[in-house]
C-alpha cells in the first residue's frame, strides 16, 4: 500500500528527519493561504499515489499566494496515470545545493533490508543504479539491530558531508530506517535529501509502501488508506480478500494464485483472446470468497465470457463448485462460463458442477481455447 | 536419494488443529508421509481427527524430543507464522516447510539472520512445500493424486502453476523426481539456484522444469547460475507476460520495476542460459520431453 | 538507580503488563481516601528504595478507609534500612491462587540478559536459585531481538500456566523485557505475579534498577531519582562524578579507581584503622574533582585524619597535585593528610606538592601505617 | 611470543584527537608501541600534538586499509563507545582495547552476539589495557615506567591495583611477562578465564597474580578453571574485604548480593583451588615470589 507524501512526511518527521513544513490544500484558495503563511517561495505538488508527478506537470514552484493559487488550479483536477487529482501539497521551497538519494527497502537478491545512498539523488535512482552502480552506498542491516551509527557515518563521509553533516545524516539515516522497521514499510524513501547552501539537509520529498501483509497489525497506517485512488472494483476485492486488476480484454478469469492466474492471462492471449482482468482468489477460498469473485468479474461490462481455473491444493475443488453453483443463480447476466477444475477434493467438485450441468474440464489449453471460442 | 525429502521425513504438523493444519495432514499421511505429532499452543494432548495416534504438543521441542521428529509442517496464521520457524530452528529441525501466506516480510527478515547460522533447511513461506512420488512422501498442501514417479525435477515460485506443469508430466508419462514449491514471497529460505543445485547433483533426476514469474531478479540469477553449473537440460515457464508493468500481481514478488523483472527479460536470460522457454506451462514441459527422449 | 515501586508500576503498565491500580499517599488521610476509592481489601506498602520491607512492617493489609488510615500511620515515619518512609502506595488486593518469580535482568557468568521465572514466587528468588536451581527457568536473549513468542510460552507452560493464561504470560513477559531495555534497566522485576483464583495474572509489585551508566540518555528516568532516599554527602559527590559511601571510621580515604580504593580500606584496616569512607575520584580527574571529593571527606565530623592514595593511569599525578593543594588552601578544619602519589606525570606531582611542603609517600603500605598512626 | 600483544601490534588509536586520546597516544608511542593512525570522524588529515606522521581518518576501515593497521585503543566517550567497538570488529582487527568508563551495560550487551561471533579480541571496556614491558608495547593507559620485562603474568579486574601490583612486582625483582586489565564491568570481552589460560600456555610466564574484587562471580569461576586448568603458581589479592553488604563500590560489578559475590566467598574458593590469597596486594606479590624462588 502506498501512502501520500503528505502522511509519509509526518511519519518521517515523528522520526526525526528535518521535513520542511507543509499544509495540505483542496482549492487553489487553500493553496494561496497557505503560501502566504509560509512567505517567499513554495513549491505545490499534485498528491497522488502515482510516480512520474514531475513530468506530467503535478509540480510547480510558486512565488507568493496567487502563484500559488495559479500553480494548484493547473494541478488540481488533472490526471496522472489516471488518478485524479484531488489535493495538493504546499510547502516552502528550499534552497538547492546538492541532491542526495536516499532509500531504504528490500534486497530480494540478497535477501535483505538495505540501506542505498547515492551522491547522485534527485533523478530515478533506478537508473543510476543500472549505469553507474558503484556511485551507489548499501547498507545491508538486520531488521533486529537497525544500522549501527559506524555504517551510516562511513556512507555519510562516502557521500562527501562534512563532519557536523555526516552526524546529522546519521540521524536521519536511523529515523528512516527505524520509519521502515516499524511501520513495515517495502520501500521508505527520501528523493532527494537536499543540501542546502547553507550546509542544512532537508528532506524534501516522502515516500512510504507498506507491506500489505502487515496492515493487520498495523492499523493506524490502514487508515491512511485512499480508497479514491483506487479502482472501486479492486478495493471491493482486496476488502473480500481477493486480489483484482481490471485489465481491457472481454474473457474474465477467476484463477486460485498469482502465478497461475497469470499464467492463464498468458494462455488466454496465446490462444489469441483477451483476458478482462487478474484475479486470484487466494489459498484456501471458500465457496463465498468464490462466489464474490464471479460478482466482481460481471460487474465489469466488457466481460463476455468467464474463465474459471482452479487448481485445487489448499484451496478445494468442492468447495469452489459450490461457490460457482452459487454465483450462477444470481449472476446479473448470462455469459459463457468455462469451467476447468482439478486437484484437491476434484471428484466431489465435478460431481457437483455436473448435477448442475455444468461439463468441467481438464486442460487449462482446451479451457481456453474453449473461452477465446466463446467471445468470437 | 531424492533431494530434500525422503521416506526418513519425521514431520510435526504445526497448527494440525486448524481446519487446514488437520486436513492436510490426514492427505499427507495418506500420500504415505510419517506424521508423527502435532504441535498447537494450549492444545496439548488433543485428539486430532481422522489421525489417531498422532499427539499435540504444546512447543516444538516436547514434540522433538517425544517423537524423534526432524521436519516441520507450518500451518499456522500469519502473525505467528515467523515465530514457529524461529520455534523449529531452535528445535533443531533439518526440514522446514512453511506453507503460510501473508507473513510480513519484516518478520522473515528477522528470521533470516538465525536461519543462516543454523543447520536448517526453510522451504517457503507461501509455498506448497514438497513431494516426492517416488519415495511416497509429501510435505505441503498439493494434490498428491497428479504426482507419479518419474525423473524430472520441478522448482516453482507459484503454487498452482506447480500442480499444472505436475499434471503436464504426469499425462505425458515423464513423472516427478520431485515437485519444489519455493514459495512467491520476496524474502524466501531456499531460492531456485538451491533447488537446482540440488537437482544437478540428484542422480534420479534427468532434467528439471523451472517455474519463474515476473518481479525480482530470481530468475535471472537462476540463469547464470544455470549457464555456470547446471549439466541437465532445463525448460521454463515465466507467468505474466500479459500483466501491465507496474501493477502488482497479487504475489508480494511480482512487481515490475523499471528494466528488471520483466518476463521478457527473464525469458532472455534464461533463454541465454541455454535454457528451452515454453509459452505455455504445457509446451515447458513438452519442450523438455523432446530433450529427454 | 533504584525506582520506587509507584514509578516501576506506571512503566510497566505502559508496556500492557497488568498492575492494579495505585495511589501514592503521603498522610493516613489520603491513604484513607484512596482505599475508599478502591473499596475493599486494600495493600499499603512503604514506598522507600530499600528492600526487605514486608519484614520491617512496611506493608500492611487494610480492610476498608479506616484500617486503612492506621496501617498508614503505622508505616509513615518509620526507618526501612535507615531509609525515613515519607509516603505509601495503596492498591487495591489481589486474591492469590499461586505466586510465580518473573524477572529479567543481568547474568554476568554467561554475559547476557536473561529472563528468570520461576513457579515459586514471592519468596527470595536467590534463596530458590541457591536451594533448587532447576526450579527457575531461563532465557538468555539478545537485546537487540528481545525474547521470542515460542520461548516466552515455553516457559509459560513449564510455570504450568493453561494455554489462556500462557498468552497473557508472553505478553507480560515481553513487556518486562521491553521495559529492560527501553529503560536500560540492571534488573526489571515481578515479584510476585500472581494468578488470582479466576486465573487472571497481576503484577502486583515492581522493581526496576536502572544501570547508572545509561541515566545520561535517559533524563526522563534520572528525573525519578528520589535524592531524599539518599545520603546527601553520596548525592553531592554522584553531580559530581565521584562515588562516595560514607562508613564509619575515621580514616578519609580519597583514591582513583573503585579496585584500589577498596583495596585502600582493606589495607587500612589491616594495619588497624577503621576507613570513614570509600570514594572513588574517577578515571582522569582533574583538580577540581580532586578538591571537591576532598572537602566531601571532610564534610565528614567522623574524619580525623584523611589518606590520599593515587596511582596515575588515565589520572594524572599533577592533576591531582593541584587539587590537593587547592583543598588544602580551603579545608574547613586542618587533619593530617598522608599523600601517596605515583603514576603517569609523577614527578610533576611530587615536585608540585614538595614546593608545597608536602611529602609523599611511594608505598601504599607505608601510607596507610601513617594515616593509622595519625589517629592514634 | 607473549600472550595478546607482540612487537606486530600495529595501533589505531579511536578518539585520538581527544585530550586523552592524544595523551596516551603520545605514550604509548614512547613506550615503543607502533601507533600508526587515529581515528576521529569528521576530523580526517588533522595532526596529532606530538606524533608527526600519524594520519588521522574518518573511519576504521580506511585506516585500516591505509596503515594495515591490526589493533585499536579506544578512547570515545561511552555513549559512542559500543558503536566503535563494533567498527572495529566489522573492520577485522585482531585486538580491540576499550578503555572508555561507564559504557550503558545495553550496549555491551548488543556488542556481544556481534563478537563472538568474530575472530576479534576485545580487552575492557573499562580497563587499563594491556603491557608486555619484554616487547616494548603496550596499549592502554598504564604509566609504562612501573614495568619491568619479567616472568609474572597479572590480570586485574581493577586499572590502578594493577598498577599497584606492577610497581611491586618490580620492586621485587620479579618484573612482568604481562599485565593485563580486564575491566570492572558486568560484561566485558575477555575474562579472567580467558587471560589465565593464555598464561599457562605463555612458555615466558612462570607464576600468575589475579587481582580481584567484590561482586559478581568471575573470581569463583577462575578458581574452578585453576583447579582444573592451571599448573603454574597463582597468587590472588581480592579487594573489597571492608565494604559493606548490598552498596554499591562505584564498578558496576561490584554489588555484593546475597550468597554470592563476597569477598571471603571468592578468598575461599581461590584458597581451594591452590591459589595463595594475600591480605593485602603486596602480600599477594610476596607470597608468589616466595614460590617462584
Amino acid at each position: 500500500m502506498k501512502v501520500h507524501e503528505s502522511d509519509a512526511r509526518r511519519i518521517f518527521a515523528d522520526r526525526g528527519l528535518p521535513v520542511p513544513p507543509s499544509r495540505v490544500a483542496t482549492t487553489p484558495d487553500e493553496s494561496a493561504t497557505a503560501a502566504g503563511e509560509f512567505g517567499g517561495l513554495v513549491v505545490v505538488k499534485a498528491l497522488v499515489l502515482a510516480g512520474g508527478r514531475g513530468k506530467a506537470g503535478g509540480v510547480k514552484l510558486a512565488d507568493g499566494p496567487e502563484a500559488a493559487r495559479e500553480a494548484a488550479e493547473a494541478i488540481l483536477g488533472i490526471e496522472i496515470r489516471g488518478e485524479r487529482v484531488r489535493r495538493v501539497l504546499v510547502a516552502p521551497a528550499v534552497d538547492i545545493d546538492r541532491e542526495i538519494y536516499l532509500g531504504v527497502t528490500i534486497d530480494r537478491e540478497r535477501q535483505s533490508a538495505v540501506v542505498m545512498a547515492s551522491a547522485a539523488g534527485g533523478i530515478d535512482i533506478e537508473e543510476v543504479a543500472a549505469d553507474t552502480p558503484e556511485a551507489i552506498q548499501r547498507i545491508e542491516f538486520d531488521v533486529a539491530r537497525g544500522v549501527e551509527a559506524w555504517q551510516a557515518r562511513a556512507v555519510g563521509f562516502a557521500l562527501g558531508l562534512g563532519g557536523r553533516q555526516v552526524l546529522d545524516f546519521v540521524g536521519i539515516l536511523n529515523g528512516l530506517v527505524r520509519a521502515f522497521v516499524e511501520c513495515d514499510a517495502s520501500l521508505a524513501e527520501v528523493n532527494p535529501l537536499v543540501v542546502s547552501p547553507d550546509g542544512k539537509l532537508w528532506a524534501i520529498d516522502a515516500k512510504l509502501n507498506i507491506d500489505d501483509n502487515a496492515l493487520g497489525r498495523r492499523p493506524e497506517l490502514e487508515q491512511l488508506r485512499d480508497d479514491a485512488a483506487e479502482e472501486p472494483a479492486e478495493a471491493l476485492a482486496r476488502a473480500a480478500g481477493i486480489s483484482y486488476i481490471k485489465l481491457d480484454g472481454d474473457i474474465g478469469c477467476m484463477v486460485n494464485g498469482a502465478g497461475l492466474a497469470m499464467a492463464t492471462m498468458d494462455v488466454v492471449k496465446h490462444y489469441g483472446g483477451e483476458p478482462a482482468n487478474f484475479l486470484d482468489v487466494g489459498g484456501g477460498a471458500g465457496a463465498e470468497r468464490v462466489s464474490a469473485a464471479l460478482s466482481i468479474i460481471l460487474d465489469d461490462p466488457n466481460v463476455r465470457a468467464v474463465f474459471v481455473n482452479i487448481f485445487g491444493g489448499i484451496t478445494r475443488a468442492d468447495d469452489v463448485a459450490q461457490g460457482v453453483l452459487a454465483a450462477r443463480e444470481s449472476m446479473p447476466r448470462a455469459v459463457p462460463l468455462v469451467v476447468r477444475l482439478m486437484g484437491t477434493n476434484e471428484a466431489e467438485g465435478l460431481r457437483l458442477l455436473a448435477d448442475a450441468g455444468i461439463q468441467a474440464e481438464r486442460s487449462m489449453d482446451a479451457a481456453a481455447r474453449l473461452a477465446v471460442e466463446a467471445v468470437r | 536419494m531424492s533431494i530434500l525429502l525422503d521416506a526418513s521425513a519425521r514431520v510435526v504438523v504445526q497448527g494440525i488443529t486448524g481446519r487446514q493444519g488437520t486436513f492436510h495432514a490426514q492427505r499427507m499421511a495418506e500420500a504415505g508421509t510419517a506424521v508423527v505429532a502435532g504441535v498447537t499452543p494450549g492444545r496439548a494432548g488433543a485428539a486430532v481427527d481422522g489421525l489417531p495416534g498422532v499427539p499435540v504438543f504444546n512447543t516444538m521441542a516436547e514434540a522433538v524430543s517425544d517423537t524423534g521428529a526432524n521436519a516441520a509442517c507450518i500451518f499456522v496464521p500469519p502473525p505467528f507464522a515467523a515465530d514457529a520457524i524461529l520455534e523449529d530452528i531452535a528445535a533443531g529441525l533439518e526440514l522446514i516447510v512453511c506453507i503460510t501466506e501473508g507473513i510480513p516480510t519484516i518478520d522473515m527478515l528477522r528470521v533470516m539472520p538465525v536461519l543462516r547460522a543454523s543447520s536448517s533447511r526453510l522451504i517457503g513461506p507461501n509455498c506448497p512445500g514438497i513431494a516426492v512420488p517416488g519415495a511416497n512422501v509429501k510435505v505441503g498442501i498439493m494434490p498428491w493424486e497428479i504426482h507419479a514417479p518419474g525423473r524430472v525435477g520441478v522448482v516453482s515460485r507459484s503454487g498452482t502453476l506447480t500442480y499444472e506443469v505436475v499434471q503436464h508430466l504426469t499425462d505425458s508419462g515423464l513423472g516427478q523426481s520431485a515437485a519444489v514449491g519455493i514459495g512467491g514471497d520476496p524474502i524466501i529460505g531456499t531460492r531456485f539456484t538451491d533447488v537446482l543445485e540440488l537437482y544437478e547433483q540428484d542422480d534420479q533426476t534427468d532434467g528439471i522444469v523451472l517455474l519463474g514469474e515476473i518481479g525480482g531478479g530470481d530468475e535471472e540469477q537462476a540463469a547464470r547460475f544455470i549457464s555456470e553449473r547446471v549439466t541437465k537440460p532445463v525448460s521454463a515457464f515465466i507467468a505474466g507476460k500479459t500483466a501491465p508493468p507496474e501493477r502488482r500481481m497479487g504475489h508480494a514478488g511480482a512487481i515490475v520495476s523499471g528494466s528488471e523483472g520483466t518476463a521478457a527479460g527473464k525469458e532472455t536470460a534464461l533463454r541465454e542460459a541455454g535454457v528451452c522457454v515454453g509459452d505455455t506451462p504445457r509446451e515447458a514441459v513438452d519442450l523438455l520431453a523432446a530433450q529427454l527422449r
